[in-house]
């Protein structure tokens, strides 16, 4: 059916229909692109990760608290102060402490007394948290900062 | 093989979609903050003196950022252009990128207490007209704080006792010019106070939309509206019958204290109210307070043009001469029906009977030593007919042919039915000095003590 | 259905269209008619009346009697049985919007000084001012009307009082000065030219600039008996005798005798008057006057 | 065995290789659009463009024609849809979000201004367009043979397109949320105007029952605003999605896009340039291939009955017209919005309502009326309005010159005359409301009853029956009364919509611009 003569004849016709179907599939994508960059949050509607826990005379040594809402552990020996994360490193559930360590309810992840894990699926120990002090006196562990395992805060 | 008329519309569309989906690409990838942001950085890298701080500048990441108080219901995203507030190596830089001033954000973190519940103003916004919220195309009720009215917001978590010993200057003389211009006198505040004026609960959080802002000159926001109501109340609102002037700085005091009064609470843990020791007034205080916005010293007796009436001079010492104490009590506790005069007793105002108590004898500190001879009055011989013959022709010209006052006082109520015969035959013999009432007695205008018992029964009768 | 086939119909109804459309244009344009300037009634109605019974009020001693009665009813207490201006009611105190304390002395009637007057400055007052004065009060001042009193007993009034200054007799009447308002008062150019003459004029020396009777010296005038007075703030809109265009022409041309107010008869054109009523309105914000 | 393995794994490998080719065909069933044939396929197998016939008759692509209205509207429907449910991602249907989260679309999503924008100013056009299209079609003459019900769905379509942009603008919970929730629950309960008159308000209060039907309370509250957000994203949606599709359905059942009967089969220049013209033969109509296709459908089906040289194939000439149309809508969208902002007011406060409380322009006109009325303006003559359009189809049977703008030159005249008349007549009455008022300003104490019978509205409503009625009796053509009813109710709409967006101020007084209106 097709024939050169029709083809020349149409040639430029079909550059025009070719381009404009182009630049229209480009113009589209670009709305797309730009639609799905819409999707993505800017702004999280979340607590500041750092927060105030007291003063270092309220951890004398041998302390062991746990701050349910921070979701950290925070311990106190003669070595100095340490906090330790109590998310799972597995799935994100809160671990509970036990003799040995923490034990985590959901898939049984255990850990060792400083977070190392013992048995179960979590792949990595529970992170260490910065702790530092501030101006006015107050220790202030900073969530969004993990330290090496084993730091301590010296007071 | 298509239509060139088609392919060439589709060419063309998608050209013009594709240039004007990546201007507006463009447009949100460098909002007005950026800019900001991007010299902060500059700055701060500037400024940095030590390895450490030269660093932390390198490491500072240019990014929208917000802070989210959950327990305050607010998201602040003012530091995305006041980028500095917290460091100090900003302290001499200009506006935005300055550290904050003072030492409050050391008891105030930007963390805990955000911007907005101090400075107003729209914290989500993200470019700085609608931020500050500065004119009525903005569409916030409320416009960033001036800064010399920012200590209205500490009242929110502190009490006054607190902020004196604090500095706060501005406020606390604001809450002196409240107590001693008389505002409670027609405004109810925690339910203490007259009823001419609006309530004042909450006043300091109403929304732009509250005020009537078609006379206010300048900026149209509360604090504009509230000081220029009290440099010239009738400025702004034409028909208001408010009568305390103020100087322009008197007025931004004021105008600070009237802002401190707000709705919204903050929760608990925010708060550093104590309750505050109830101090006892003294007469004076009250009088202050409640009195003195209408009757200013009580010295005065003249027609007022707001309230339409004249306002009674209550320490004119001719008044006092008359009147006893239980008579001021009684007026004070129950009001003149038909005048601005609103009965103050605890029910409707709030006042205690001791407070009242105090008042009275306050104003009674006028009364002379002597007091009047007691004259024998007995009202079963008046005659009301007589006497509304004269009073139509002698006292209606200023008291009113029923009785409702104009230059003459409103003598159509229960005070009158209620008052003492001897204290009203004396007023009408003798006049009251230093004020029009003439005395009508047998040695002034020539009326007869029949002829004045017989208008004492005919106005008891109103 | 042929179109033609009843060509009346169509007519008709053309015309009831035509109708239609005149009757709601003819209604627009009569509502401008209706918009035009209203009717100043009041005044107008007394001195009608006043010319025509004056006259044949004869000082006869029936009704100096009358008077005298009534004067001491209604007028003693503040005028004083002697007509000084010293009744036992005294000073009346006036709190103006603005806060400022007005003090009204009542007139002096002794001295055959009157404020509200139709003549040239230093004349005494024809009766026909006295009355209207009588009849509708002084706005302001407390100075009641008399509505309630016949004509008759007016008029005894005004003979009563014009007994008071000795003036009455011995001068003669001066002629009455009509207020013809021409029909550019109010209009914007008019404004102009009135706001340089009330500048020119020293006006705003008493009265302030806005008009508002703040002006440096109005601290420091006193009237012709010494009491301390205050000028006119015109932002409260009322004038004294009344707020007509006609009422202010007559206000500069006679002045106000007595007080501060002089009299522009002389030092200003007739027209330039007006263009200072024009002016004057636009202060007291009378919309219904300017144009 | 072991060849059988080995050429099974050549199967496999070629079957990779070949998946390309294989998935293609899977999805083209009759192979790439390389010929006429191929290209008829296309378009009856693809599930979205099988609503379009396999050839399109030339007339359908003339844009002087359809002014491609209706596809626009459709397209607009597309983009609201879409930029609706990424504004949706953001948005929180509660009273104590809702305003906050609007107000982050604006600030902290990427184009969320934008899209938020996209949205409404689509939603607007659609009102616009969707008129513009109704016009289209009558003025063409093309609600006739077989058309009449599709013109029903359609003013359905009109009056959900209305719903759902008065049910958008409730959901940001700021000023004009609140404000147009109070005002229209009480549009609602408005028929309590007539029950109180009757006596029945007692009995079965209809209003009150509707009002807090619709607010699930006496005042606009938290279950307000979830059922407002249902109907908007839910249940209208569902609604107008299926009307549009029996819509489009019925356009291909009632045999296409009206054409002239003497449709000029000799195609000009202009043609030429907007399709590609089949050549004299070959085409599938002309050759040995039936009708099978179209046999399935009764009635007056496209194609059959016509000169087939009239036709060209929808693939590639519809389908290119179409995707220009939208990309071309696209950009016109995107473009406004970029410049011009969605209004978003102050944070809903229900004790200071807006002065003036005025909705979005396009109800303007009807709340001009409400100011006579409330009873009448929103519920009454709305609905009589609607009614009076929708049975033009069926009080108009003249089954004539279809396809033909005004139905020729005397259409134009009618329209034309018409449309002075109608402005005249319009303006003149407003002016004579807005000078002097009606019955309440005469007469403070009138019964209501007085002002529900007779007030400006119903007056006008009244003109414009007798109106049409006259021009029917006048030319003897109810197709001319048609032209008339519908240019009238286009001029009440103009104007009244203006009036009430330029000309009405705080209180609802007239002023001649916005820079008049006093500041509040």
């Amino acid at each position: 059916m097709s024939s050169t003569g029709e083809k020349t004849e149409i040639g430029r016709r079909d550059f025009l229909g070719v381009s404009a179907i182009v630049a229209g599939a480009i113009a589209m994508l670009s709305v797309v692109a730009g639609a799905l960059r819409l999707t993505k949050s800017n702004v999280y509607y979340e607590q500041s990760q750092k927060f105030k826990i007291g003063r270092p005379e309220n951890f004398p040594a041998g302390t062991k608290v746990k701050l349910d809402e921070k979701k950290v552990f925070i311990f106190s020996e003669n070595s100095g102060l340490y906090a330790i994360s109590s998310i799972c490193t597995h799935l994100g559930c809160i671990v509970s402490q036990t003799d040995s360590g923490f034990l985590c309810p959901c898939h049984g992840s255990r850990y060792d007394g400083i977070g190392n894990v013992v048995g179960g699926p979590a792949p990595r120990a529970l992170p260490w948290l910065e702790i530092s002090l501030h101006e006015d006196g107050n220790l202030v562990v900073d969530a969004s900062k993990e330290v090496k395992s084993g730091t301590m805060f010296l007071i | 093989m298509q239509s060139r008329f088609y392919a060439s519309l589709l060419l063309i569309s998608a050209l013009i979609l594709l240039a004007f989906v990546s201007y507006a690409g463009l447009r949100e990838l460098n909002p007005e903050w950026k800019t900001y942001q991007k010299e902060y950085k500059r700055l701060f890298f500037n400024n940095a003196v030590t390895p450490d701080m030269k660093k932390k500048a390198a490491e500072y990441t240019v990014g929208i950022r917000q802070i989210y108080i959950k327990d305050l219901n607010r998201v602040d995203r003012c530091d995305n252009c006041h980028v500095g507030v917290e460091n100090p190596l900003m302290a001499k830089e200009k506006v935005p990128y300055r550290q904050h001033s003072g030492t409050y954000l050391k008891d105030h973190p930007v963390t805990k207490f955000g911007c907005t519940i101090c400075h107003l103003g729209q914290g989500n916004a993200t470019n700085k007209k609608e931020a500050h919220a500065e004119g009525h195309d903005t569409y916030w009720d409320y416009p960033i704080l001036p800064l010399k009215h920012i200590q209205s917001s500490c009242t929110q978590c502190h009490n006054m006792d607190f902020l004196s010993k604090h500095g706060a200057d501005v406020i606390i003389e604001g809450e002196k010019l409240f107590n001693e211009k008389g505002c409670k006198g027609c405004h109810k505040l925690s339910g203490n106070g007259g009823v001419l004026g609006k309530a004042l609960d909450g006043v300091g959080s109403q929304p732009i939309h509250y005020f009537p802002m078609r006379y206010v000159e300048g900026e149209r926001t509360q604090p504009s509206w509230l000081k220029q109501h009290f440099e010239d109340p009738r400025k702004v609102v034409p028909e208001s019958v408010m009568k305390v002037k103020l100087t322009p700085e008197e007025a931004d005091k004021l105008t600070t204290y009237i802002l401190s009064i707000r709705t919204y609470d903050p929760p608990k843990i925010y708060r550093r109210i104590n309750e505050e020791p109830i101090v006892a007034k003294d007469g004076h205080a009250l009088y202050n307070m409640y009195c003195v916005a209408c009757h200013e010293d009580g010295k005065l007796s003249a027609f007022d043009e707001n309230l339409k009436g004249t306002i009674p001079a209550i320490e004119n010492p001719a008044f006092l001469m008359n009147a006893d104490d239980r008579f001021i009590e009684m007026v004070v506790k129950e009001g003149r029906k038909g005048t601005p005069m609103t009965s103050w007793q605890l029910s409707s105002a709030g006042l205690t009977d001791e407070e009242i108590k105090k008042i009275v004898s306050y104003v009674a500190l006028q009364r002379g030593h002597e007091s009047s001879k007691p004259v024998s009055v007995n009202l079963k011989t008046g005659d009301k007919d007589a006497g509304k013959e004269i009073f139509n022709v002698r006292c209606a010209l200023c008291h009113g042919e029923k009785g409702q006052g104009g230059l003459g006082l409103n003598l159509a109520n229960q005070i009158i039915k209620k008052a003492d015969d001897q204290y009203l035959f004396k007023t009408i013999r003798d006049g009251r000095a230093t004020t029009p009432m003439p005395p009508f007695g047998s040695t002034g205008l020539g009326l007869t003590d029949q002829q004045i018992v017989n208008v004492i029964s005919y106005i008891k009768a109103f | 259905m042929i179109v033609n086939k009843k060509p009346s119909l169509q007519c008709i109804s053309y015309i009831l269209i035509m109708v239609f459309s005149l009757l709601i244009f003819s209604i627009a344009a009569a509502e401008e008619g209706a918009l035009k300037a209203p009717q100043d009634d009041g005044k107008n109605a007394v001195s009608v009346d006043v010319k025509k019974d004056v006259q044949d009020a004869g000082n006869n001693e029936a009704q100096l009697t009358l008077g005298k009665k009534l004067f001491g009813e209604r007028c003693v207490v503040c005028h004083g049985a002697s007509g000084n201006g010293k009744g036992p009611a005294g000073v009346i105190k006036v709190m103006e919007k603005s806060g400022r304390v007005l003090e009204i002395h009542p007139r002096d009637l002794t001295s055959g000084t009157f404020k509200f007057r139709t003549v040239s400055t230093g004349c005494l007052p024809l009766d026909e001012d006295l009355l209207r004065t009588i009849t509708d009060g002084i706005l302001k001042s407390f100075m009641p009307d008399a509505k309630v009193l016949k004509l008759d007993e007016r008029k005894a009034l005004v003979a009563y009082v014009k007994t008071f200054s000795p003036r009455f007799t011995a001068e003669e009447p001066c002629k009455q000065i009509a207020a013809k308002m021409p029909k550019w008062v109010g209009s914007k150019d008019s404004i102009v030219k009135g706001e340089a003459l009330y500048k020119k004029m020293k006006c705003p020396d008493c009265h302030g600039n806005d008009g508002s009777g703040n002006g440096p010296k109005s601290n420091d005038i006193v009237d012709d008996w010494g009491n301390k007075i205050l000028p006119f703030n015109f932002r409260t809109g009322n004038l004294k005798r009344g707020s007509t265009p006609d009422n202010v022409y007559l206000t500069f041309t006679t002045g106000l005798d007595g007080s501060g107010m002089p009299s522009y008869e002389d030092s200003l054109k007739d027209e330039e008057r007006w263009n200072l009523v024009s002016f004057t309105l636009k202060l007291m914000n009378k919309a219904e006057y300017l144009k | 065995m072991s060849e059988s393995l080995k050429s099974g794994i050549e199967q496999f490998k070629d079957n990779i290789f070949g998946l390309k080719d294989s998935l293609t065909k899977s999805y083209l069933r009759a192979g790439k659009p390389t010929s006429d044939m191929s290209r008829a396929a296309l378009m009856v197998n693809n599930f979205f463009l099988h609503i379009q016939g396999a050839k399109t008759h030339i007339n359908t692509l003339r844009p002087a024609y359809t002014l491609g209205m209706g596809l626009i509207a459709f397209y607009l429907f597309i983009i609201t849809c879409v930029s609706g449910a990424l504004v949706m991602i953001f948005y929180n249907p509660s009273i104590e979000h809702a305003y906050s989260t609007v107000k982050d679309i604006n600030y902290v999503v990427f184009a969320g201004r934008l899209m938020r924008n996209v949205h409404k100013w689509s939603g607007e056009g659609m009102i616009v367009f969707v008129l513009l299209h109704m016009a289209r079609v009558l003025y063409t003459n093309s609600y006739k043979r077989g058309r009449e019900f599709n013109w029903l769905i359609g003013i359905v379509l009109l009056v959900l397109t209305f719903v759902l942009n008065l049910t958008g603008y409730m959901l940001p919970w700021d000023q004009l949320s609140y404000w147009a929730l109070v005002i229209v629950s009480n549009i609602i309960q408005s028929p309590k105007e007539l029950t109180d008159i009757l006596g029945l308000t007692k009995f079965v209060d209809i209003g009150g029952i509707q009002k807090e039907f619709f607010l699930a309370g006496t005042v606009p509250g938290a279950a307000t605003l979830n059922r407002v957000y249902f109907l908007h994203i839910m249940l209208l949606p569902i609604i107008i999605t299926t009307f549009i599709g029996v819509h489009f359905w019925r356009i291909r059942k009632d045999g296409g896009l009206t054409v002239p009967d003497n449709f000029n089969s000799s195609c000009n220049v202009d043609c030429g340039n907007l399709v590609v013209l089949p050549k004299k033969t070959g085409g599938i109509f002309t050759t040995n291939k039936t009708y099978g296709l179209m046999t399935m459908s009764k009635g007056v089906t496209p194609a059959v009955d016509r000169d087939v040289e009239n036709t060209v194939l929808s693939w590639p000439n519809l389908a290119i017209a179409e995707a220009a149309v939208f990309v071309l809508c696209l950009a016109a969208v995107i473009v406004y919005s970029i410049f011009v902002d969605a209004p978003l007011k102050e944070a809903a406060n229900a004790l200071i309502p807006e002065n003036p409380a005025k909705a979005p322009w396009y109800f303007l006109g009807l709340q001009e009326m409400v100011s006579y009325s409330a009873f009448m303006g929103s519920i009454v003559i709305p609905m009589l309005s609607v009614l009076g359009l929708a049975l033009i189809p069926y009080l108009d049977r003249d089954q004539s010159d279809v396809g033909i703008w005004f139905s020729g030159s005397a259409g134009k005249k009618v329209a034309i005359k018409t449309l002075i008349v109608g402005s005249v007549c319009l303006i003149g009455m407003l002016a004579f409301v807005v000078n002097f008022g009606w019955f309440r300003n005469w007469w403070p104490s009138i019964a209501q009853i007085w002002i529900i019978l007779i007030n400006p509205a119903n007056l006008w409503l009244l003109f414009v029956c007798a109106w049409s009625i006259w021009i029917i009796k006048s030319t003897g053509s109810t197709r001319m009364g048609a032209i008339a009813l519908f240019t009238m109710f286009l001029v009440s709409y103009l104007i009244l919509t203006y009036v009430g967006t330029e000309l009405r101020g705080p209180n609802w007084e007239f002023f001649w611009s916005k820079a008049q209106w006093p500041i509040h």
